[in-house]
């Protein structure tokens, strides 16, 4: 159970996180087959591969030029919709760690926040459209509101997205491809939050676990 | 999702890398590639010109990167098949077309589009000094009623968009009345699909979604997004029918228009079948005292191997007409 | 045969009759049907040349009916559904296009199509004394072997047969030139097709043959006919390799030859898999010092909604790059 | 059982021929199915409506004019390879009756070997090329050889054209759309030499009964 992270910690952080994707990337694949187009497994381990490379090709030099890397390889490997949201992600949420040389609770809480605002800014959207904000923002909100350490952040942080995309599920797209389903798009969660969910519970767990 | 998709490739992750290769060798000399990044420009660019700039995901072929050439797009940012393109392609492409007078982002709206096209035209605007103006292409009246006319797709009329707004681009000095023909083009532009079967994303093999042997999905989106309604397989005019009130309601479209007429493949569907639903639509037109100016009746706007086809009308005026008419040449459209 | 067609049609007899009216409509004026036959010819035609009918079953759309037009056929006998078509169509078609110099009959080598064009030659011949030359498409070079090209069948090297035969009817003021040209085409031309999917017959909704989820047939014809041999599907590359051994050695091509290049998709398949097998192609064609002149890919002898293409290389020199390379516009084939 | 038609009985007998090929146009598909490309037998049924239709709309005057009439509807009709060779079957073999009023024996069998000679010709085959040829050569034969009566050589044909069906299923296809199947073609009957014996079995029916 880690208090902190340091450099090489959190970048080994992101790595598992990269990994966990793409070993989902089938269920991602099969819950935008159900709403969207099909394409966001591929795309999410396109771009978390391209994470894991360039992690392993230029070992960052800080916490926010890690989380930067991971945000570029996104942005530039998955395309579509969840490029330019995760990208943002990690890349606007890496201002939560400037100027820091470890990740502990605030900064983490930070990252969130600030990546969520981004988020928000980049899609044009609000809590409520079913789409990857409404695991972020609970687990952001949820983080905040923890105000402890790093490992009960990150469990509240985790349970706040999980929490989240059930709640997608009773929600009516009304941007992305699934909006055109209307009514047809409840029952299913987002398969963007589902991917939000899939890193923030990686994150805690690698926390947990070391 | 039973049937699996069944097709000729090498490595699945490779496709559009090795689309990209394909296509610029089919162009025989006339588009390059870009070193870095799968992004398409044309060899032949005029000196000074205002730069259109297509594009959007793969597996629509021949959209977007067929529509690369004299009188079309300038160049083309490729994404993944059914993925926006990334702000760096886009970036790259925008740079290297830009002759100085500005680019115009052209291409479907969707929401992976708008976020990428927009990042890559605040760093183009930021870091490079390069003015851009950005056109997206709304023509798919399924997709939501028309005071909602920002929540609407861009599907086949995409190809009348590039052919009137590249002729422009072509003529035209400045960016600004380049922008002002595309919005004019765009905003007299209505389509619709009909979905007969499903195709499948080569990396998963996978179907888009699933339909039963006896049925047809009216307005249908470019990736499978869910249509008006699923409804029995009927006759062909019976189909067009259907797509044709909702198409000529919308604009609306009425007696004296002049229109551009197109009849688009989704993939897999038969000449024959699409000949067959554009007899019905001049029989249509006919009644309700339109005239086709002019027809394009093929493949251009596809969705993998999905069957089906789409409907689109131009209405006309004498400057659209104008652009639409200039001799286009490219891979995946020519006119003389 | 037990996934049945699934096609948007009217009445399933009338498909032939209903597709020729959307066509001519589709032709913008261009070209007309003739009142009581399912034959159609060019509006336009000058008062005096060298007339080209083409013609055969339909069903391969836009093959032939789509290649009537200026640089291309003058006129083309539409057939029912893979029937070509009867004497008395031909007939028809043939006097409508006679300009006074003779009439060249050029059409896939099917014994349907022999036996009726040549009835149609005889009648032509005897009761309106109007001079009539044959030459018949043999590019398929999974058919029979090089000593037997009389058995072999015309598939998409049809394309570049009219292509070069309507140019040099445009321009050549005798029958025996144009026939000299057309035959010199054919002499060039190799072809080979590969299905990964059956198409259906509209009237009978019936598969025209029957392959594994994980088979193709590699040489099968443009009916369905069996091909060279059945075997995995495996990948692009391997499979054009296959093809390109066969086709290359036919002729055979060889270092410093210049070609025309046509991928050609049968239908359904997509156009990301022309291209890479494009690509292909184009690396083998290197190795081997073969320069490619001209390029097609694209959808222009079908089999219904059959899933895979055909590779075509035509050997050119000076007279067949020239007649190629005129402009051509009709509903099938147009390039600047 | 007739001995002799007269003009009125052949036409009905045309007639009852067409529909006979009409009914059985589903068999002929399902031949062509195997070993051509599918459409044998809605370009029959398309003829035999023709032949039905023209037989119908002007009456035909002698009997060399009615089989002209069945010939000319096929040929412009069917189209493909089985109307040329049906066509010219029907349209040559009309020389058999020519300036006769009646079919008798060997009218009929007249009819069956201009039809084959013209057939031969215009085909461009010779027996065992398995198409339609080896069920008409073997009835033509057998026509002749019966030297009865009527019935009697009708009967004769009709088994000839039946054992010709049967020989073509050990032939390897060397022209037509089978061709290309060589070795593959061995074991299925020809699609149009089935037509030949629907055609032949018909007229022998017809004077069976009447
Ligand atoms: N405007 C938007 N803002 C935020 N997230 C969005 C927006 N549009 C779509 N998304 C998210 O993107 C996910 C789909 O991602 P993906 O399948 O990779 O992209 P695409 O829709 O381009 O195929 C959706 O499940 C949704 O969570
Ligand atoms: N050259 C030929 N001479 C005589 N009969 C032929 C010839 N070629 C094919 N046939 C006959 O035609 C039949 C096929 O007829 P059909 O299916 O109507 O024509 P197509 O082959 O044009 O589709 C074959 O079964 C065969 O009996
Ligand atoms: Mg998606
Ligand atoms: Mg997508
Ligand atoms: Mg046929
Ligand atoms: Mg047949």
């Amino acid at each position: 159970m880690a208090d902190t992270l340091d450099l090489s910690a959190a970048t080994a952080m992101l790595k598992a996180v990269s990994q966990a994707v793409i070993d989902q990337a089938d269920v991602l694949t099969d819950a935008d087959l159900a709403i969207g187009d099909g394409d966001h497994g591929t795309g999410m381990r396109r771009g978390f591969e391209g994470a894991l490379a360039a992690l392993d090709a230029t070992p960052p030099e800080s916490i926010d030029a890690a989380f930067k890397t991971v945000g570029m390889a996104i942005l530039s490997e998955t395309g579509g919709a969840a490029g330019a949201i995760f990208g943002t992600l990690f890349r606007s949420g890496a201002k939560g760690f400037a100027g820091r040389d470890t990740i502990d609770g605030g900064s983490f809480a930070a990252f969130l926040e600030a990546g969520l605002e981004a988020v928000l800014k980049r899609g044009g959207v609000v809590e409520g459209q079913k789409t990857i904000v409404d695991a972020l923002a609970p687990a952001a909100r949820a983080a905040k509101a923890a105000a402890g350490t790093l490992p009960a952040r990150a469990k509240a942080a985790a349970d706040g997205a999980l929490v989240g995309v059930e709640a997608t599920k009773g929600m009516v797209a009304t941007t992305g491809k699934a909006r055109s389903l209307g009514e047809r798009s409840l029952g299913h969660p987002d398969p963007g939050a589902i991917s939000a969910s899939i890193i923030l519970v990686a994150m805690h767990d690698f926390i947990a676990r070391n | 999702m039973a049937r699996p998709g069944k097709k000729m490739l090498n490595d699945p992750k490779k496709v559009v890398a090795e689309m990209i290769e394909g296509l610029v060798l089919a162009n025989d000399g006339r588009i390059a590639k870009l070193p870095h990044h799968n992004a398409i420009v044309r060899t032949d660019l005029p000196d000074s010109k205002v730069a259109l700039l297509i594009g959007g995901g793969s597996g629509h072929e021949p959209l977007f990167h067929g529509f690369v050439g004299r009188n079309m797009g300038d160049g083309a940012a490729c994404g993944q098949v059914f993925a926006a393109p990334s702000p760096d392609i886009i970036v790259a492409a925008a740079k290297t077309v830009h002759r100085g007078k500005g680019v115009l982002f052209l291409y479907g709206n969707y929401a992976g589009d708008n976020m990428n096209f927009d990042m890559a035209a605040e760093i183009l605007q930021e870091d490079e000094d390069i003015e851009v103006r950005t056109v997206r292409i709304t023509d798919d009246v399924a997709a939501a009623p028309p005071e909602r006319v920002h929540d609407r797709r861009g599907i086949a009329g995409d190809v009348y968009a590039i052919k009137v707004t590249g002729g422009a681009a072509a003529e035209l000095d400045s960016l600004a009345e380049v922008e002002r023909v595309a919005r004019k083009a765009v905003a007299n532009i209505r389509s619709m699909a009909v979905a007969v079967s499903a195709g499948s994303i080569p990396e998963t093999g996978k179907l888009t979604f699933e339909l039963a042997d006896d049925e047809i999905e009216i307005g249908m989106g470019a990736h499978g997004e869910a249509g008006v309604h699923r409804q029995k397989l009927t006759t062909a005019d019976s189909i067009a029918d259907q797509m044709m009130d909702k198409i000529l309601a919308d604009l609306p479209f009425g007696r004296g228009d002049e229109v551009a007429l197109m009849i688009n493949n989704l993939g897999a569907t038969t000449m024959m079948e699409m000949l067959i639903v554009n007899r019905r639509v001049r029989q249509i037109l006919d009644r309700e005292g339109i005239r086709v100016h002019r027809s394009d009746v093929g493949t251009w706007v596809t969705t993998q191997e999905m069957a089906g086809l789409s409907i689109t009308l131009m209405k006309l005026d004498e400057e659209l007409k104008h652009y639409l008419d200039l001799p286009a040449e490219s891979l995946g459209y020519s006119r003389m």
